[in-house]
């Protein structure tokens, strides 16, 4: 078998017998992480280049379809497979809603979205990841905020999917064909004469990837989505999903960047304005986010900010913006996963996704606390953890091309992020231990093996980043850049100097041994129950204080919250709601049209052919 | 002649149409549809069509009337009947 | 003035009962009246069908020992195809008065009333 | 325009949208032919009435019945002429040439027609169902004269009716208004007679079998002449009563149906009802 | 000129056995619904017999009289996959009533129900423009009364108002046929086609509105619909099915066979004679049915009544794609023709089979459905989201050609397409809202479904050939590609396939 067919065969052949065995939940789990255990290890037979074209006799035309792959292709189902084995690896042990048979529908679909070579196998495959990725919503463990998160989703990536829709056939009209190479060469050659329907095309699509990634304005189902989403798909949504975006604008930017295009600051129009699209969205996924007391939620914004800096990254469209880009899309593929693997682990334990009511947990979940700490260092970009180098290119990036003001915005995000992992690291983790959670427990086998796997990763990519910027030099180069000097696994260059990150991380982990160790020698300390508070002698009930708000991670940021709060008054997500609102308003007044009445059908009938009669006389 | 006799046909036949309009008895409606129908059939004996002629008698002029007064019988406000 | 008669005068009363029996229709909230509505729409039709079959010196297509429908090869017969077109449409309109008097007559009887703007479900 | 509107208003509007639509169609007739402009040679009855459809068809076949602006060239076609009581074997032997073109020429039409008949009185059976015959409590026995005025008048309507369907290929009438007058000689049995049903069940193996009769016909039209509703029997001399070959087995058929048809819904009709 | 008179059998064959259905129901009730599945699977057999041995497109002579001159029926390839379509899902559907149709007069329903099948059959196949009238009857009568049948008294409201308001539009209807013959003096299509040109523009245009007026009561284009909502809720689930699965097939065919056959004037896209584009009056009137089918959808709470306006919307979305006059439009017209009956025939029928187990219509008792009987909530999944056009499922393959047809027509078609789109999203709304309630919710009693093998089998035949069909789009495209070349092409798609000769001499 064509191992090209076979990463799209196999999942489906997996789907299908997941769905028949769904009754037998660990049963069905194991065939999905088999099932992509196999499509994994088929990945090791292809090869840039790998290319399987087939008819089909569709349009009454004989429309070739195709699959190729790309270094940049190659390097995404590396990442989704590898993380999807992890992810159906820990859902072993884990008992949320979550359809197997879905999921690997949702693989069968990613496979082929980034393997495409023409728009309707793209197409396609989107809409078939985007139904089953609904579908899989819908079984989340609160109904009514499921199926509401689920609808949201659903309509803004319908939008989403029609808007690209027009696009392919505008563009297919101009061309006739839908291979996405010479769609997008011939974009290339009319830029010159017709730069802005170009973009105006090419503009429809970019609304389909900007939806399914999150970017603002688009955001605002994020949070409801990943908010309510069975938790053992949400790290699959957060960490996989939101990247076909990234590969869907990869596509594209290549054009948009020609030289044909008219630009500002040395950046074409478009790309400046994805990238400030990039910037807001890191800025305000980051605000939102230390708001939040939902962890889940909290967690959303923060992968969604994080898409904001891998776009404004990628909008550059330099060597070094894309590799920070592509880096930075791994690496938060990397942390995402951990934290979210880590936070659904404890939610599943603690039974709840309110931050105020947790605390303390690392006393129990030792594993899980560290996991999750260096996951929210990596996304913080401390070092040496993956997720510094990244950051700090794209900085370097920015900076190179003398984009001062998103460089503070982008920084200014990266500050907030700070914050909102802080607050979670410790609302969950630290803090004092409620007696609810006596009997909690650190995660199975499966969940230590797991997040030990994830643990080591975050390390090894980490301080040996070149692992990974190998391949996206690969991909650099396949886009016709030229790629960033390499040297060396432990070396990360950037446009104006080199880290080597052994070397930091070496230091790192010494000033982390001096430091703890000081702590544990000077500092002193004792474990208190969490009602030992200072009340300074008032009754706390006088002040309608409860044992719940002792919690120190109650109202976390009380003070900024109440600064902030006019700013955030100006919501998108009341826009879309509205707009919901007065069409089904609007229904309401329609639906009286069919009154019941026959006579009323009757006049509409006779008053129709009237209106006909009168309209065939002013054309006489 | 045959023109003339025929306009004056039409003219009762519209006049039949009118009665059934105003007329408030259900009844009295009915019937001057089945006489419309009877002129439209006489109508058709001058149009040279005496086939649809003695259908029209039969079918929409006979048996269509007598269909609609036993419906309206059947439910009890036959003759009296006003609507509403 | 017979020429002019004789060409409208058929059109001008199929005319005027189809648009008595769409007023009565329109109007009219009992379902028996819309049914006699229907009914005169059907009979103007037939009127209007069998009046563009015929013209003046038409004599009946029917051949018998003293009517010639062919004369030095012209036929001057009414035409005898939207003839056969009314019988149908006539027959048609019966089987459609049937069905519609049996469904009134079940309307009346489950909902208790002639008049069509009661005839609706509360939940709509 | 909501159930609330008042009369008048409603009344206006009717008017007006019936004023509309019959303006429109006046000034549609403006643009038709009428009275002497009417031709009826320029039209396709030219062949039905002068019995000449083979020869168009001859014509249509070899390609010259179209002139180059596909209008069609109906005063070329060849005419036979055709004299009452003498020609023989003509292409359909009916007198009537309305029921020629009911039964022959567009036979698939009535078939059609029949069917829907058939339907509504189905449909009437259908939507009625269920309503038992009450038994009259006091029984008015109607006057001996009333019941044997129906009887006899009954039976010559019923000889009457046989009578128009049987002739219909040569006089007016045939199988749809000989059927109805046949059902109204039932119907005036109903009034002559309280109580009075008639036999629904040989009502429906009728109405069943000559539908059948009809359809068999046709198919039989099809094995025998390779086409649906063709005629396979000799038509004889025009104006005879065994003529026009297969039109009087139809017309036969189709009277019995729609008077067995049009008793069966008048029976369905006139039952008393009640709910069950 | 190809004739295959045998095929007369498609008409006749209902018809006789329509007529001894009253007979065969004085043996047993049971067996009078027998011989529909029979008639049925007689005309869906034949039907595949026409495609598979490719004899389309043919003539069916009637009586030995040769079109211009006597009746004829003419199947191409339009016909013959719409004939295939109308006959499965009849078939199906009479599967279906013999486990539902059980009270009330069994046996004239099983004939009401064959009948309207077979005229449907009928109307799709017949090649004389007042033949079509008299099988729009057929139909119609037929479909009044089933729509009567039930235990319940809004069946008889919703018969009713179908009842007056196609009355009148047969009326109008007949009323534009014989204003034709007028002019040209003959009934035969292709004859008409041929000549349509030779008419007064003035009464070709109030013709052809009338025509217009008189087919979309049928074909469920506002605002000659309002019978729609309440005939489909009102009528029991078999019948809806019946209805929109098929009744508004022959609708839809009979209005583009006038519009782009009769009316139609050649080009890259088809536009009608006459002072007036009357494929343009279609579009526009297509555009409004989706938006108010589909607004007035979204505000429903009863799932049969959202089924009903939804498929009304749907009906415009056919229509749009056949009122854009090139070949893709023809193409996605027919292709979402087939998925829209099919999907939506399954899905009343699920809905009937939920609702014969005491589970009510309206959306709040879907909750849970997925714990009582995952059979019927994947197959209504499946039906909702081949509707909403998502891979996988036929309808995406279909939407995706609508999209395609109306940007490559251009102009103000932009337009209609942002409209249709936006409508559709408001459709995956509510679709997927029913679909989520389905889904997620607990039940309050879990009380299984057992769904018995008489209405599984349609359920699963029409599952099945949705995702056949969304794997194997060319199922479908390849015939409906040469439909929409029929259409397109008067003159060599249907007329010189009619009459050789009458391009002369």
């Amino acid at each position: 078998m064509n191992s090209l067919l076979a990463l799209l065969i196999v999942p489906v052949i997996g789907s299908a017998a997941a769905a028949v065995l769904q009754r037998y939940r660990l049963v069905e789990r194991l065939i999905t992480f088999l099932t992509f255990s196999v499509t994994f290890l088929f990945l090791f037979e292809i090869k840039i280049g790998d290319i399987l074209t087939w008819h089909l006799d569709f349009l009454g035309k004989n429309l070739e379809m195709g699959l190729q792959i790309t270094p940049l292709s190659i390097f995404m189902l590396y990442m989704t497979i590898a993380f999807g084995i992890v992810l159906t690896f820990y859902n072993l042990s884990e008992r949320s809603k979550m359809k197997g048979f879905l999921l690997l529908l949702t693989l069968a679909a990613s496979n082929w979205i980034f393997m495409s070579t023409d728009l309707i196998g793209f197409f396609f495959a989107w809409e078939l990841m985007g139904w089953s990725s609904i579908l899989m919503i819908f079984g989340g463990k609160r109904e009514e905020e499921s199926r509401h998160g689920a609808l949201y989703y659903a309509m803004m990536s319908i939008g989403g999917s029609y808007s690209m829709l027009i696009g392919i056939f505008l563009l297919s009209n101009l061309t006739g064909t839908f291979s996405i190479q010479s769609n997008v060469s011939y974009l290339t050659l009319i830029l010159g004469l017709h730069p802005w329907w170009v973009l105006g095309i090419v503009s429809l699509f970019f609304v389909a990837f900007m939806v399914k990634s999150g970017i603002f304005p688009f955001h605002t189902w994020v949070p409801h989505t990943y908010g309510e989403a069975p938790d053992g798909f949400v790290p699959y949504l957060s960490s996989v999903m939101s990247k076909y975006g990234v590969y869907g604008f990869l596509i594209f930017l290549p054009l948009t960047s020609g030289a044909h295009v008219p630009s500002v600051l040395g950046l074409a129009w478009p790309n400046y304005v994805l990238l400030w699209f990039g910037s807001v969205t890191a800025v305000a996924g980051s605000v939102l986010a230390f708001m939040q007391d939902d962890v889940k939620k909290l967690f959303a914004y923060s992968s969604f900010s994080n898409l904001g800096f891998i776009l404004a990254a990628i909008a550059l469209f330099t060597p070094i913006g894309l590799t920070a880009g592509m880096f930075h899309a791994f690496n938060h593929l990397l942390f995402n996963g951990a934290i979210f693997i880590t936070v659904i682990a404890v939610i599943s334990k603690v039974g709840t996704t309110r931050m105020s009511e947790m605390g303390g947990i690392w006393q129990k979940m030792p594993l899980t606390f560290l996991t999750f700490f260096v996951g929210i260092a990596a996304a913080a970009g401390i070092p040496p953890f993956a997720g510094f180098g990244s950051k700090w290119m794209i900085f370097q990036a920015m900076i190179s091309h003398g984009l001062i003001f998103a460089t503070v915005l982008l920084f200014f995000a990266s500050i907030a992020s700070f914050l909102y992992l802080m607050r979670a690291f410790h609302a969950i983790f630290l803090g004092q231990l409620s007696h609810k959670y006596d009997n909690v427990k650190e995660v199975s086998a499966i969940g230590k093996i797991t997040e030990v796997f994830l643990l080591g990763a975050l390390i090894f990519f980490g301080i040996l980043p070149g692992f990974v910027l190998d391949p996206i030099n690969s991909i650099v180069n396949s886009f016709g850049l030229k790629p960033l000097p390499t040297s060396g696994y432990e070396y990360i260059n950037g446009f104006f100097s080199s880290i080597n990150m052994v070397s930091i991380f070496i230091v790192v982990i010494v000033t982390f041994i001096f430091g703890f160790a000081l702590f544990a020698v000077v500092a002193k300390h004792k474990k208190v129950p969490q009602e030992d508070n200072y009340t300074a002698g008032q009754i706390p009930q006088d002040w309608n204080l409860t044992p719940e708000m002792y919690q120190f991670s109650y109202d976390f940021y009380e003070p900024m919250d109440k600064e902030l709060a006019p700013f955030l008054k100006v919501k998108i997500d009341g826009f879309f709601k509205g707009f919901g609102e007065s069409v089904e308003y609007i229904g309401e007044a329609i639906k009286e049209i069919f009154t019941g009445n026959v006579q009323i059908y009757t006049y509409l009938a006779v008053g129709g052919l009237v209106i006909f009669v009168i309209a065939g006389w002013v054309v006489w | 002649m045959i023109t003339l006799f025929s306009t004056l046909l039409v003219i009762l036949i519209v006049a039949g149409g009118f009665v059934s309009i105003f007329s408030k008895k259900l009844l009295s409606s009915v019937i001057s549809m089945g006489l419309v129908s009877l002129g439209v059939s006489g109508l058709f004996f001058f149009l040279q069509a005496p086939d649809v002629a003695i259908t029209e008698a039969a079918i929409g002029a006979g048996l269509s009337t007598a269909i609609f007064i036993i419906a309206m019988k059947k439910i009890q406000k036959g003759g009296t009947s006003d609507d509403e | 003035m017979i020429d002019f008669l004789q060409n409208w005068i058929y059109l001008t009363g199929s005319m005027a009962l189809v648009g008595i029996g769409l007023y009565i229709v329109l109007t009219n909230t009992n379902i028996f009246r819309i049914i006699v509505g229907l009914n005169i729409i059907d009979s103007g039709t037939n009127l209007f069908i069998v009046t563009i079959a015929w013209h003046p010196k038409s004599v009946m297509p029917i051949y018998t020992a003293t009517n010639n429908l062919v004369v030095n090869g012209h036929v001057i017969s009414a035409d005898p195809l939207p003839q056969s077109l009314v019988l149908t449409a006539i027959v048609i309109g019966l089987g459609t008065t049937a069905l519609a008097l049996a469904i009134a007559v079940k309307i009346y009887q489950k909902y208790g009333t002639l008049d069509v703007r009661k005839i609706k479900e509360e939940d709509r | 325009m909501m159930s609330d509107t008042p009369e008048i208003v409603k009344k206006v509007f009717a008017i007006f949208v019936v004023g509309v639509l019959i303006i429109g169609f006046f000034m549609v007739f403006t643009q038709m032919p009428k009275g002497n402009e009417v031709n009826v040679n320029n039209t396709v009855s030219r062949f039905y009435v002068m019995k000449d459809v083979d020869q168009a068809t001859q014509m249509l076949d070899k390609g010259t019945y179209f002139n180059k602006d596909m209008v069609p060239l109906r005063n070329d076609v060849p005419y036979t002429p055709i004299t009452f009581g003498k020609s023989e074997n003509l292409e359909d032997g009916a007198a009537n040439v309305v029921t020629s073109i009911v039964v022959d020429y567009r036979g698939f039409d009535t078939l059609g027609e029949v069917t829907v008949l058939f339907l509504a009185a189905s449909g009437v059976m259908l939507v009625l169902h269920g309503e038992k015959r009450k038994v009259p409590k006091k029984k008015i026995a109607p006057s001996e004269i009333m019941y044997v005025g129906t009887r006899i008048a009954f039976s010559v309507i019923f000889l009457f009716g046989i009578y128009v369907f049987i002739h219909g290929h040569l006089t007016p009438g045939g199988g749809f208004p000989g059927g109805a007058i046949i059902a109204s000689g039932i119907l005036g049995l109903f009034l002559g007679r309280q109580g009075y049903s008639p036999n629904k069940a040989g009502l429906t193996v009728f109405e069943s079998l000559s539908g059948m009769a009809y359809a068999i016909i046709g198919i039989i039209g099809l094995v025998a002449e390779k086409s649906f509703l063709a005629n396979f029997l000799p038509t004889g001399t025009i104006g005879n009563l065994f003529s026009a070959g297969f039109i009087a087995l139809i017309y036969i058929a189709i009277g019995m149906k729609v008077g067995s048809e049009l008793s069966a819904v008048t029976n369905a009709m006139i039952v008393d009802t009640e709910e069950d | 000129m190809k004739t295959y008179n045998l095929a007369a059998l498609l008409v006749g064959v209902p018809l006789l056995m329509a007529f001894s259905i009253p007979l065969f129901g004085f043996i047993s009730k049971q067996l009078a619904k027998w011989i529909t599945v029979l008639t049925l699977g007689f005309e869906f057999f034949f039907g595949l017999y026409i495609f598979f041995w490719h004899i389309y497109p043919f003539n069916v002579i009637m009586g030995n009289w040769v079109p211009p001159f006597g009746e004829n029926l003419y199947i191409g390839p339009f016909a013959t996959v719409l004939i295939i379509l109308v006959s499965f899902v009849g078939l199906m559907i009479s599967i279906y009533n013999l486990w539902s149709a059980n009270h009330g007069d069994v046996v004239h329903f099983a004939l009401l129900f064959l009948m309207f099948v077979g005229g449907s059959i009928g109307l799709i196949s017949t090649g004389d423009i007042f033949n079509i009238f008299i099988f729009m009857e057929i139909t119609g009568i037929s479909s009044f009364a089933l729509a009567a049948y039930g235990p319940e008294r809004r069946a008889l409201g919703g018969a009713f108002k179908y009842l007056v308001i196609s009355s009148i539009g047969s009326t109008l209807y007949l009323f534009g046929v014989l204003l034709i013959y007028t002019q040209l003096g003959t009934l035969n299509i292709a004859e008409i086609a041929a000549r349509i040109s030779q008419t007064t523009s003035g009464l070709l245009t109030f013709a052809g509105i009338l025509l217009v007026a008189g087919l979309a009561v049928e074909a469920e284009l506002f605002p000659f619909n309002g019978w729609v909502p309440d005939t489909y809720t009102g009528a029991v689930n078999p019948v809806s099915a019946t209805l929109s699965g098929i009744g508004s097939v022959g609708g839809i065919y009979v209005l583009f066979r006038i519009l782009m056959t009769v009316f139609g004037k050649d080009g890259n896209f088809v536009s009608t004679y006459g002072n007036m584009d009357l494929m343009a009056l279609v579009a526009i009137l297509g555009s409004a049915t989706v938006v108010i089918g589909e607004l007035s959808a979204l505000v429903q709470k009863n799932v049969k009544k959202m089924l009903a306006y939804s498929s009304m919307a749907q009906m415009g979305l056919v229509a749009i794609g056949f009122s854009i006059g090139s070949k893709l439009g023809a193409y996605a017209g027919v292709f979402q023709l087939v998925n829209h009956s099919i999907a939506k025939a399954m899905m009343f029928l699920i809905l009937g089979v939920i609702v014969s187990f005491g589970i009510g219509e309206h959306i709040e008792d879907m909750k849970g459905l997925w714990y009582k009987s995952p059979f019927l909530t994947l197959a209504f999944t499946i039906g909702a989201l081949s509707l909403l056009g998502l891979p996988l499922f036929g309808g995406f393959w279909s939407k995706f050609a609508l999209v395609d047809a109306s940007i490559q027509r251009g102009g103000w078609y932009d337009f209609v397409i942002a409209i249709v789109l936006f409508a559709s999203v408001v459709e995956a709304f509510y679709y997927l809202r029913i679909v989520g309630y389905m889904f997620t919710s607990k039940p309050t009693s879990t009380d299984k479904i057992k769904v018995s093998i008489s209405p599984a089998v349609p359920i699963v035949a029409f599952s099945i050939l949705i995702v056949a069909i969304g794997i194997f789009p060319q199922i479908v495209g390849g015939i409906s590609w040469n439909a929409a070349h029929e259409l397109t092409d008067k003159m060599g798609g249907y007329v010189l396939n009619v009459i050789p000769t009458i391009v002369g001499h």
